[in-house]
């Protein structure tokens, strides 16, 4: 089990070791928050989040509503 | 008096749609929403603030996607790629909501609407099953092939975004509601009460509007006059106004007078 | 929020000022005015019908003096003689009330004021204790001196009577209320909701119309739509619209796009 | 006792005898109803108009409300 | 093409009417003079700097009474009296020429005329002999007074002195227009060249301006702007411009279309 | 005074361009466009009348291309196809000259263009060698691909073709402006001469009409009067207007009054 | 040498004998003026006219300037 | 012959001894300039100047013409 590295809203981001996007959103206290992921372009749909790991290199958006017109 | 604004599959008391922009803070914003009646609230889709305050107030625990219906727009978006990634995104964090404001910018500058760009998102969204409303300059051609097309609401600009210039085009306007068989809602370019009610004269089914509530000295109480705005100008469409002459004509009889 | 109107001796919640001309009849009349939410209402004093139908309804029958605040007016009147003497006439008629309209007309064609018989006329009933509410054009000299000779309030007109042209003048009517100490109230010209909207954002204290309630296709739902119009624009007033630019400005924040 | 003419609102009437303000306006039905009376170019205030006697050549102005601008 | 301009005694083939205020130079002011191509040119009267610099050069001797039809105005004068002494004065320093430009401001902010004292002026001013041009509002009333008193031109004003608002009461300038009998002349207001034109498309009689020359950053070439844009308008008025449509009408034929 | 107009290859003195279509004849025609001094003139191809008073008089005989620069239009084509076809078809005609008017409309009741089938014509037309002139709507982002992409004029319309309304869209104008790397030239919606003056203060490069000389009451003076207007508004853009105040400012010297 | 039936400006027209568009230009009067022939959908310069045969059946455009805006 | 005090355009002036208006004039070096002389409210045409001499306490206004609109 090694660190991975990987692009998290343009940041390059760095884990000791692999983690699924569940785990990452609650790290980033987002439970209970209204967010959507996209990685590698891809929409992952909540229900698939605890099923999806963080693999070294993978671009990951994470985004939420603000005020807009 | 007036029947409700349906768009699409739903259907709305309100007349007037508002944005979420530009306001001081999160109160503020859903004070001036609250005030303005609206049923319609537009939103933008931004990158989470990764760490730093990372519990810091959310637009949404604000305005409650059970109270309002929440508009996604794409705001920012330059091209129909990114637009309808945003509208994707947008569904997903709504649980599957499919109704957007979709908005393809072709310059910074103006924010006037790249059309041909808006098109083919329009054709694609609605492919994809979402209910649109689209953002768009004041072409009659363009408005009605969106119209055509299946958007769900057609919202030409009045002005730019944000100018506040009111309603610089009556002229395209009227000629665009004699062709549309979908809702017109002038989105931009409201500057004061009166732009509102002039809109709504003009026959249009709605106005939505940010600037002109959350730049105004006082939101709240702007936001008030709005929703009358609207009211007001949508009832004078409906009571039919009176004939225009140049010359006066006496409100008092002229027979009867004493000598 | 808004502060009430203050004519004189008298203060007002409605800033909208009605007439009672031109409608079908007395019921329309009076179902207007209600739905106008007015508390001032103009009336004209003509020569009673003698002998045929005698027992015809009388206008206060519908408009009572005890609901509303009647204000008669001098319509019809070419000189101050003519109007001084029918304020006399109707003072008597409404037992001593001593609020006119003053309104003494230059011409047949367009009712234009006659301001030097205004200006005598306003001296002659002041100086005999009437509360003069004037009739006049939108001349700031005339204007500052009927305020200045103590005219309870200022009438400048927004383009001709009955010709609902709209407020044709706004430059005049904002050097007007950057003289003004009394009430200065918008009469004649108004033709739709926006108009008197207008109005109240230009800084208006209120809005005199009949016209363009009494001949829209639906009169109620019209005066309802003035009432709207006028509260709205007073409150866009106060609470003080965004600056007008040439070009746009984004109401969604431009930093945190996805890439 | 003798008959008089006088000027009712622009017509010439005529009455077997002379009569009072309060008594005309209850013959015009008036009674009731919000009206003004000048007579000769002066008002004539209903507190008086009983005391008022019509003469032969007077004339008479009875006004009311109407609608208007 | 065009008929002569009648004023009083006079004929002018120029309908456009110029100050000599507000010039860098006499020498600019000439040269924009000439550039107008007017033929009435506006002068002050002040008092004469007396020991400094006496012999400095002196208007008169740049637009000389023998080439231009001089016409002294009132500029200055809040009262009737003080014009009609500014007037008795300018006879005297031109010889007998009895041609006057009557102006009395009611305000020295907007210089707004006093319409009490223009109207008296003018009365006196006629009795004496003189030929009055006068400056006055946009009040129909009064302006079919001044025509009717015998004035031999009317000049209402566009929107106020120096402000280059343009026209803002084409409605007003329209019934002045319906009842004169003598020239009515846009003075004070005109901005740019188009606003000239849209007075002469209204009907006006000519056009007298002087900042809108004075004030441009180039006033020789906006003096043959003004030029061509009154001869322009005074053509368009002539000529009769076509009807206006909301909907277009192609001006290339529709029949024999290519396959 | 002012520069020439560069289109393209060529360089015209005259910046009034005019079309030849509604005239009662084609002596009306010819006398106008002599009166309204353009250089550049637009035609329109159609099916010639076969059999059937073949002789009848030619365009081409009363306008010659050796006098006027001949543009021939794509009126009428709805298409891109079409419009190509039509350009072909003209330099056939025009023995290889490559000036057209591009012109692709998207319906027949507003006669307003279809903007996508415009730019792909437009490309067609400029790889083949044409030097396109292209009549547009006034959405500042298809102006500037259209000038990015190569057409020699880029031509947004004021209002509807034929409407009259004159400059309804002068923020849309000022903002194409400021974009601009090529003339820009107003084209469809003049109706009379102050139209063609405002256009001009704007900044247009040029003014192209044709019904508001053809159906003026008087054509030729009417053409007399556009090559006015738009000479004094182009003058008054280069001599740059004074600037506007709401309040006057007096055009005389306010020191030494007499007292 | 038999008749020829071909569309021009959209009307059937009957010639005894295939012609040349030259020919067909000059009986219709065109010589001298200015126009411009389209042979089924093709344009035709004017220098090949007189060597381009109109055939049975073809679709022919003749097109000149008139009054556009 | 004393000295004498008058009003000229406002300002308080002093002569050695009286002098008419032209004597005035042509100090002030206005011959052949385009002027109108008022004195005591009264306009003095050109032609009495010569005649008309100043006297104490006179009050005098000279004018020109200057631009204006």
């Amino acid at each position: 089990m090694s660190a991975i590295v990987f692009k998290l809203n343009g940041e390059l981001t760095q884990k000791p070791k692999e983690l699924n996007l569940n785990e990452l959103a609650n790290e980033l206290n987002l439970f209970r928050k209204k967010f959507a992921i996209e990685m590698n372009g891809e929409i992952i749909p909540k229900s698939s989040h605890s099923a999806t790991l963080i693999k070294d290199g993978d671009v990951i958006e994470i985004v939420h509503a603000v005020g807009g017109g | 008096m007036t029947s409700p604004l349906r768009i699409g599959s739903r259907s709305f008391e309100s007349r007037l749609l508002v944005g979420t922009g530009k306001y001081k803070n999160l109160e503020e914003t859903r004070d001036a929403i609250i005030a303005s009646g609206a049923e319609i609230v537009t939103v933008a889709l931004r990158r989470t603030n990764i760490g730093q305050n990372s519990d810091e107030p959310n637009l949404l625990d604000f305005i409650s996607p059970d109270k309002w219906t929440i508009l996604p727009n794409t705001a920012g978006c330059f091209s129909a790629e990114d637009a309808v990634r945003t509208c994707m995104l947008a569904r997903e964090l709504l649980d599957g909501h499919n109704l957007v404001k979709l908005e393809v910018l072709g310059e910074k500058k103006t924010l006037y609407p790249n059309m041909t760009q808006t098109i083919s998102a329009a054709k694609t969204l609605i492919e994809d099953g979402f209910e649109v409303m689209v953002y768009c300059s004041d072409d009659p051609i363009f408005c009605k092939e969106l119209d055509d097309m299946g958007c769900v609401s057609v919202m030409p600009l009045a002005s730019p975004i944000g100018s506040g210039l009111g309603i610089v085009n009556p002229h395209s306007i009227s000629i665009i509601l004699e062709n549309s068989t979908k809702p017109i809602i002038v989105d931009a370019g409201v500057g004061t009460a009166s732009d509102a009610s002039i809109a709504m004269e003009l026959g249009c089914d709605g106005v939505l509007m940010n600037t002109a509530i959350a730049k105004a000295a006082k939101p709240i109480l702007m936001a008030e006059a709005m929703k009358d705005a609207v009211i007001s100008g949508r009832k004078a469409f409906l009571a039919g106004r009176m004939q225009k002459t140049l010359f006066g004509n006496a409100s008092s009889p002229i027979q009867g007078l004493i000598e």
